[in-house]
């Protein structure tokens, strides 16, 4: 019998290992002499405060979004994808290599020929693992992280080399042509006397971010192939008796996963940067795990972690802006998410759960008393 | 490739092998007794940090170098609980733990000593001097066997040759003690231990810490011996490495020793891209010597060079009641 | 009030953007005046830290450092009344200053310092990432070394590609080591972060090491030959005293202006014989008046004097 | 350790007033027992009854919520299995608790080491293991790994465990599970030994037939509860049935003669290899007409599973098979359950819990598990849940599963319940071959009944049904022939109506002889073989 509510499980837990990692980091930001209180206006205030503070931290939750979709799915059929990283960076790749080798003639098809590149390399550098994984038994998790290093390499090689420009003295592509800039936020909502999202880099990726969830909560639950993703994370060996080829499931579930990490590349290759630049990803990859897991692996609570995760990201960046607080405070902070949501679960969830017991025995005896009146 | 060019290389082999052979030789405790630990990277940052930090203000690197293990065991102590006592997913709890070393190190650095998340430079007693041992100078111009006592052998900090010390150590208590057979049990069947009277956590915690001490004295061999002093991020990857050694050992002491050897040649090589292009008549892109590491690791794994079979109990949480 | 935004190697690096970070100290503390700074964690934050501060009015923003070209000339047009001072890259726009040094002749001076120096009759150089800045460095010490003793052997390696070149203790002990292992007794490091392991490495390994950007004597008293001057503090200073007044246009600044020279002082005064002396005034004189011309990398991306 | 007791008033165990709760499910409940010195007790009941919790409780292996464990007269506390160990209790457990990786010797050994170091240990184990092996008949190789012999042998290291740790209370649990009847025999007779030498045995068992057998006294479980402790010689099998289910039972299956109609199913020289390199199956040929239960029996391992396997299409083989005259394909693309289940053949597998159902999917999620491509559950791309979720309230009215909430999660259900779900879904797809591993396995009696109806139902349907059970009663009520595999061999084929349980035992064995005239060390042999497979 399931001990918990169903509400307990969503919303609750989550909620608290979020205040514990809360109250742990504003331990730490009084332990270095600051206040935690001036430290969340300010946060607060860069973050949420103007439309330019939502512009960045809509931009990061975009980012975040895709990698925490990508986690999210590959936790569905069980797969610990950890090389979303790579994945992205491979993204990156494929988005900078369409936008400058294909002539576009609008942003629109731009947009598309670039979400399929992205969508094409993070699944290829998926895939490899994942058949990896299907067909030799390695473990999904030391591939992808031995693939993410792969892949700063492999980056690192094409930036320095065959794809830096001459002269440049930067490990990053040229510039995009024009007619491949995505319109940002400042474009498509401003007007002239109303100025919104000046120079925020949020952008029209945001949207394809929201499709993405809708579409890919649609694929969980709706389809065929969600139910059978589903049913082999929860159990291989019944998955195999249904007829459902496990490595048929890993290797679309992680070329998914992959795709979608990819597919971040939309948004700060081509939405932002408009070039491709030496670790574009900045550990998005990453914070996806910690997405995924505070958004309990469904499109929507990771849509909302997402824009968790973007209020941190800006936020602490205008911490370190105004204040000596350092911007790995964040790392501190997501590394704390990751800890509570998912590695001591049970330490928030075991007393939970008795507390729960404990009250419907107590609602049991109850009614019995009542029956025997 | 002259002789004393190849001396070089390998000396500075044994450096660079190091830091990987006793972090690879904490995930083997660790991974032994069915606990995986891919948190190695962050309990070497931890203890790269506290010892330079400790160091620094002491003046005494031994001080510094027990602080530096204590950081490592805090963190060791956190993964126990999570994936230990509350029998969380140890895949993630290494992972929370490598970002809280890469936070907390830096946020704690900069308040500490407001240079950018550094600790300033160590020098003299702060830090772990070369040792020169007896006779080296004197035999130093025997043909061959000179150079290399002299080159390679000797002038090594004291956490190389304890680092070396602990391969045959690790061997004999995994294989010849009853703590060994024990460890190396719950690893493979917990239940086993535990319907023999022993404690599953008792000897689960013990891997771990063993495990944390390990990683101690890696990350301060990096920020007292390998260099003077703590920057941001410089474990710079070793703790996967270490773990890549480990898997490519096959979770055994002595392969250890020769997988982080073989990686350690690797970075050394990485550095001097000269050597390669003079030896081999063409040049190889460091790029690929970086990801070499990684890329065997992936080859190894795929079973494709003999299988590695990890412990079997590993990384599941011994339940026994659900 | 100006603002500084100093590049990812930190403020403290010991070197380029601490010397940035001097300048607008001492600015601070003989004016009294006080100014916004931030230093970078990430390329991203780049473009985000030039329009926060030119949006919170700062005026003018200088930045340390040529990454900040490109995201420089994507925004100065949005903020035309605000000054903008770049270093170590030329980035035409007109509310943008632009001040570049010749580090070229600098790394001369110090070539010339190592080459006298050196018993060994080899000396080298540890670059941090590999681009034509740091090459410039690299050529001109060449060039300044061969002026002196034209058999002499230069070693140059560079840390990496990436900017994780610039961060890299420990690769730049390594490369050290081989290069003493190679023969050589005199290093000149051009290597941000990466450059403290160099001279750390030198000091241990009875070699001396050469600083750069800032005096970095005073690191390893006695063991540091000299440090090569770039006076990005200089730069940073003026820019600051100029206010919203700074000319927008570029600046080269050499031996002539200043901008570059050898540091001298108590910590290598010992290491410093009266010959290198006057070598280094003739030579400096030399450069100032153009009778002597320094190789620039930059210029033809190709270099006389040492092959990569 | 030789020391006979002296029959003396206190009870060599007595537990007082235990309880254990896991979560939501009471376990134990209150349960009181005492066990007499130098006697054999027997726990009897059925699946879920508690008897292994109970007595992992009693081995400290879990802490029991409130009791008290007294052991010779002294009350003890035993908070783990150390203070068991110390307390002269060992226990071989239903699932062994074995280091494969480890030789018989370091597995004796480990946790009962003399020093800290491994070698005087290792010595001395030696020594004593010899010993021991003369005085009880229990042979092992002490430096062969445990990965590398049979069943058998592995409890036999189990025993020695026990016994090198010197105790004088062993706790066995469902010792026979895994063994042939000659097996368990040789069993009974070391158990016998013990208890000559004045050791206590409590035997836990669901087989009335062992109980009566070798007890002394015998205590019955049900729901967590005890429900009675008697003298054996003071009661008969009916009455004990009648106090593990709670009601009057009825021990045989009513069911007609069989009218077997065309040949459904046709195997020929069946081969399988696991990814072990283990050769399975050896050659199995067999052929299952409609309207005909082809009973196969064998001990647990022997080959049965990989038989299902392949044939419900998730193993590899090499081999013909026809399916209605039609050839099916055992290695190519449509190898897989999906086809096979589009050529008529509905599986119900061994494990419900593992395979059948996915425990945290609802019911009517379960209900199109295996079908989920089939027409009627879908609509393009999506899945019809409206179609699922009618489907289910049908199929659970028409076999009274209990609770009928088809949200409820299986995990939620109860073993019998989660078995008619399984059952509803397949044999409600009207295929025209079932096959249906372990019906019944942790099902109560009540259920047990009705699932037996239904097989027996769709028999005289005219479908072909292949059974596989390790409960040779259940074999012998519902099949209409009956083979028996061994070793990955098809060992023969009986006639229910003629055969018994102890000629069916020694073809399980591997034997095809007398059965007077082989040794049990033969028939270990065999079966040690057997449980290892050979190497191909
Ligand atoms: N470790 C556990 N965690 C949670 N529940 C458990 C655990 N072990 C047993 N249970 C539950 O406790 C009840 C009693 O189980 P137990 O194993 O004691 O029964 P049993 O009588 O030995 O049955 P069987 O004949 O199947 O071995 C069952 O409902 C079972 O599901
Ligand atoms: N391991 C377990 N974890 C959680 N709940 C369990 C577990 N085992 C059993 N239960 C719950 O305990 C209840 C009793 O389970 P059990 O299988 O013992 O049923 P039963 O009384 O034998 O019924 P049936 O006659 O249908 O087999 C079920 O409702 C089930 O939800
Ligand atoms: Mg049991
Ligand atoms: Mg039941």
């Amino acid at each position: 019998m399931d001990v918990m509510p169903k509400w307990a499980d969503v919303v609750l837990i989550p909620v608290i290992s979020l205040v514990l990692a809360a109250a742990l980091s504003a331990i730490v930001i009084l332990a270095i002499g600051e206040s935690p209180w001036e430290a969340l206006k300010i946060m607060v205030q860069g973050a949420l405060g103007s439309t330019y503070g939502w512009g960045y931290t809509l931009y990061y939750a975009t980012n975040f979004v895709f990698t925490g979709l990508a986690v999210a799915i590959a936790f569905h059929a069980r797969m610990f994808n950890i090389g979303g990283e790579g994945q992205a960076a491979l993204g990156g790749l494929g988005v900078a290599l369409v936008c400058l080798y294909i002539p576009w003639p609008h942003w629109s098809l731009a947009l598309l020929g670039a979400t399929a590149g992205a969508a094409l390399f993070g699944a290829a550098w998926a895939i490899i693992p994942a058949v990896l994984q299907a067909k030799r038994g390695s473990h999904i998790v030391i591939t992808t992280i031995m693939f993410n290093f792969i892949a700063a390499a492999f980056l690192n090689y094409l930036l320095v080399g065959a794809l830096k420009p001459a002269g440049s003295m930067e490990p990053a592509t040229g510039k995009f042509p024009d007619a491949t800039f995505l319109p940002s936020f400042q474009d498509m909502f401003s007007t002239a006397d109303n100025p919104l999202f000046r120079g925020a880099p949020a952008n029209v990726t945001f949207f394809v971010a929201i499709a993405a969830c809708v579409v890919i909560w649609a694929l969980i639950w709706r389809t065929r192939l969600g139910y059978e993703l589903r049913a082999f994370g929860h159990s291989e060996t019944a998955a195999k008796y249904a007829g459902i080829s496990p490595t048929k499931i890993i290797v679309i579930s992680m070329a998914i996963s992959g795709a979608l990490a990819g597919m971040m590349a939309i948004n700060n290759v081509m939405g932002e940067a408009e070039r491709l630049v030496l670790n574009a990803v900045e550990g998005a990859g990453f914070i996806g795990i910690a997405v995924a897991l505070m958004g309990r692996s469904h499109p929507f609570g990771v849509f909302l972690a997402a824009i968790l995760f973007g209020f941190l990201y800006q936020g602490g960046a205008e911490l370190a802006l105004w204040t000596s607080i350092p911007r790995e405070l964040i790392v501190v902070i997501q590394a704390l998410v990751i800890l509570f949501t998912g590695a001591l679960d049970n330490m928030v969830r075991m007393p939970l759960e008795r507390i729960f017991l404990a009250r419907r025995r107590k609602a049991a005896r109850a009614t019995t008393l009542t029956a025997a009146e | 490739m002259d002789l004393l060019t190849l001396l070089q290389l390998l000396d500075s082999t044994l450096r660079l092998a190091t830091p990987l052979l006793l972090a690879c030789l904490a995930g083997l405790f660790s991974e032994r007794a069915g606990i995986f630990d891919i948190g190695l990277e962050g309990k070497m940052l931890a203890s790269a940090f506290l010892s330079a930090a400790i160091a620094f203000t002491t003046g005494s690197v031994w001080i510094g170098l027990l602080a530096g293990v204590g950081a490592s065991l805090l963190l060791s102590a956190i993964h126990g609980v999570a994936s230990i006592t509350f029998r969380g997913n140890q895949l993630i709890s290494g992972v929370a733990i490598n970002f809280l070393a890469a936070g907390l190190t830096v946020v704690i650095a900069q308040s500490w000593f407001a240079e950018g998340g550094r600790t300033p430079q160590l020098a003299g007693a702060a830090r772990f001097n070369p040792i020169t041992l007896p006779f080296a100078n004197e035999l130093r111009d025997v043909p061959v066997l000179g150079p290399i006592y002299y080159e390679l052998i000797s002038g090594h900090t004291a956490l190389v040759y304890v680092a070396l010390l602990i391969v045959p150590l690790s061997w004999w208590v995994l294989y010849s003690t009853r703590f060994g057979l024990r460890l190396r049990a719950v690893g493979e069947n917990p239940a086993a231990v535990d319907t023999a009277g022993i404690s599953v956590i008792g000897l689960r915690f013990t891997a771990v810490a063993i495990c944390g001490v390990l990683c101690g004295l890696a990350g301060a061999y990096l920020a007292t011996a390998l260099q003077a002093g703590f920057t941001k991020d410089m474990s710079a990857g070793r703790g996967y490495i270490a773990l890549a050694a480990l898997i490519f050992a096959k979770w055994k002491p002595w392969p250890c020793l020769w997988a982080t050897l073989l990686f350690g040649f690797l970075q050394a090589l990485a550095l001097r891209p000269d050597l390669i292009t003079s030896t081999l008549g063409f040049s190889v892109q460091t790029q690929l010597l970086d990801a070499l590491p990684y890329i065997l690791t992936v080859v190894i794994l795929a079973g494709f060079v003999g299988k590695a079979i990890p412990p079997r109990a590993g990384g599941e949480p011994y339940i026994k009641e659900r | 009030d100006p603002a500084i935004i100093f590049d990812l190697g930190g403020k403290f690096d010991k070197s380029f953007n601490e010397s940035a970070f001097n300048g607008a100290t001492r600015w601070a503390e003989e004016t009294g005046g006080t100014f916004a700074e931030v230093e970078l964690q990430s390329d991203a934050q780049r473009e985000q830290a030039l329009r926060r501060f030119a949006e919170s009015g700062a005026n003018p923003i200088v930045m340390a450092g040529f990454s900040f070209a490109t995201p420089l000339t994507d925004i100065a047009g949005d903020y035309p009344d605000t000054k903008f001072v770049i270093i170590d890259a030329v980035v035409e726009a007109p509310n943008v200053k632009s001040v570049v040094f010749n580090e070229e002749q600098g790394s001369y001076l110090v070539g010339m310092l190592a080459a006298m120096a050196s018993q060994t009759g080899t000396v080298s150089f540890v670059g941090g990432m590999d681009i034509p800045l740091i090459r410039k460095f690299a050529c001109g010490y060449a060039e300044g070394a061969k002026s002196v003793n034209p058999d002499i052997t230069v070693i140059a390696n560079m840390t990496g590609t990436t900017p994780a070149a610039w961060n890299d203790p420990v690769k730049g002990t390594e490369l050290t080591l081989a290069q003493k292992s190679q023969g050589s007794d005199v290093v000149f490091q051009a290597a941000g972060g990466t450059g403290v392991g160099v001279l750390q490495a030198a000091a241990d390994n009875e070699m001396l090491g050469i600083g750069v950007d800032a005096n970095q004597n005073y690191m390893h008293p006695g063991q540091v030959l000299t440090s090569m001057l770039k006076r990005v503090d200089v730069a940073v200073y003026d820019a600051f005293t100029a206010g919203e007044a700074v000319e927008p246009g570029v600046a080269a600044l050499g031996v002539a202006e200043d901008g570059v020279g050898v540091a001298m002082d108590e910590f290598n005064a010992e290491l410093i014989t009266p010959e290198m002396t006057t070598a280094i005034e003739t030579a400096q004189a030399g450069i100032a008046d153009g009778s002597i011309a320094v190789h620039d990398y930059m210029s033809d991306e190709s270099c006389p004097s040492l092959t990569f | 350790m030789t020391t006979t007791t002296t029959p003396s008033a206190a009870p060599a165990i007595e537990l007082k007033g235990i309880s254990k709760s896991f979560g939501p499910v009471q376990a134990n409940k209150d349960i009181s027992i005492r066990v007499m010195p130098g006697t054999i007790h027997g726990i009897i009941g059925e699946n879920g009854a508690g008897k292994s919790t109970l007595m992992s409780i009693l081995y400290g292996f879990y802490r029991a919520d409130a009791g008290e464990i007294w052991v010779a007269g002294k009350k003890v506390e035993i908070p783990d299995s150390q203070a068991a160990i110390a307390a002269g209790i060992g226990m071989v457990f239903q699932h062994f608790k074995l280091v494969e990786t480890f030789t018989v010797l370091e597995n004796i050994v480990l946790g009962a080491e003399d020093s800290a170091m491994l070698r005087p240990s290792l010595a001395r184990a030696r020594r004593e293991l010899k010993a021991l092996a003369d005085e009880y008949e229990l042979n092992v190789d002490p430096d062969a790994l445990v990965s590398d012999i049979g069943v058998g042998m592995q409890q036999r290291v189990e025993i020695l465990k026990a016994l090198y740790r010197r105790a004088d209370i062993l706790i066995l649990d469902e010792p026979t599970g895994v063994l042939t009847p000659a097996e368990a025999d040789h069993l009974f007779r070391i158990l016998e030994n013990l208890r000559r030498e004045g050791k206590t045995i409590i035997l836990i068992t669901h087989k009335l037939r062992e109980i009566m057998e070798i007890t002394d006294t015998v205590s019955v479980m049900r729901r967590g509860q005890m429900t009675a402790t008697v003298k054996t010689a003071e009661t008969s099998p009916a009455a004990l049935a009648e106090l593990m289910v709670g009601r009057k039972v009825l021990l045989r299956v009513n069911k007609t003669p069989a009218q077997p109609g065309a040949v459904i199913l046709d195997v020929a020289d069946l081969n399988v290899t696991d990814d072990k390199g283990v050769h399975r199956l050896k050659g199995v040929s067999l052929q299952v007409r409609a309207g005909e239960v082809l009973g196969i029996a064998g001990v647990a391992g022997n080959g049965q599973s990989e038989l299902l396997e392949v044939l419900g299409g998730y193993a590899r083989a090499t081999g013909r098979v026809t399916m209605n005259g039609r050839p099916i394909d055992l290695t190519g693309r449509s190898s897989d359950g999906q086809s096979r289940r589009r050529d008529g053949i509905a599986h119900v597998p061994e494990d419900r819990q593992a395979e059948g159902l996915i425990m945290d999917y609802a019911a009517w999620e379960n209900i199109a598990f295996g079908y989920q491509n089939d027409a009627r559950f879908r609509r393009g791309p999506l899945m019809d849940h409206a179609a699922m979720m009618q489907d289910t309230v049908d199929k659970m009215g028409r076999f009274d599963v209990r609770p009928l909430d088809p949200k409820l999660a299986a995990k939620n259900f109860s073993g019998g319940n989660q078995q008619k779900i399984v059952l509803a879904r397949e044999i409600e797809r009207n295929p025209d071959l079932l096959l249906i591993g372990q019906p019944t396995r942790g099902v109560d009696i009540g259920a047990i009944e009705f699932i037996h109806q239904q097989i027996i139902a769709l028999r005289d349907q005219g479908k072909a049904i292949l059974l596989v059970s390790v409960e040779l009663e259940e074999i012998l009520a519902l099949s209409d022939r009956i083979a028996v595999m061994f070793d990955g061999h098809m060992m023969g084929e009986r006639d229910p109506a003629t055969t018994n349980e102890k000629e069916l035992g020694m073809l399980m064995a591997g034997m095809t002889g007398d059965p007077g005239n082989v040794t049990v060390t033969e028939i270990e042999r065999n079966l040690a073989h057997a449980g290892t497979g050979t190497k191909v």
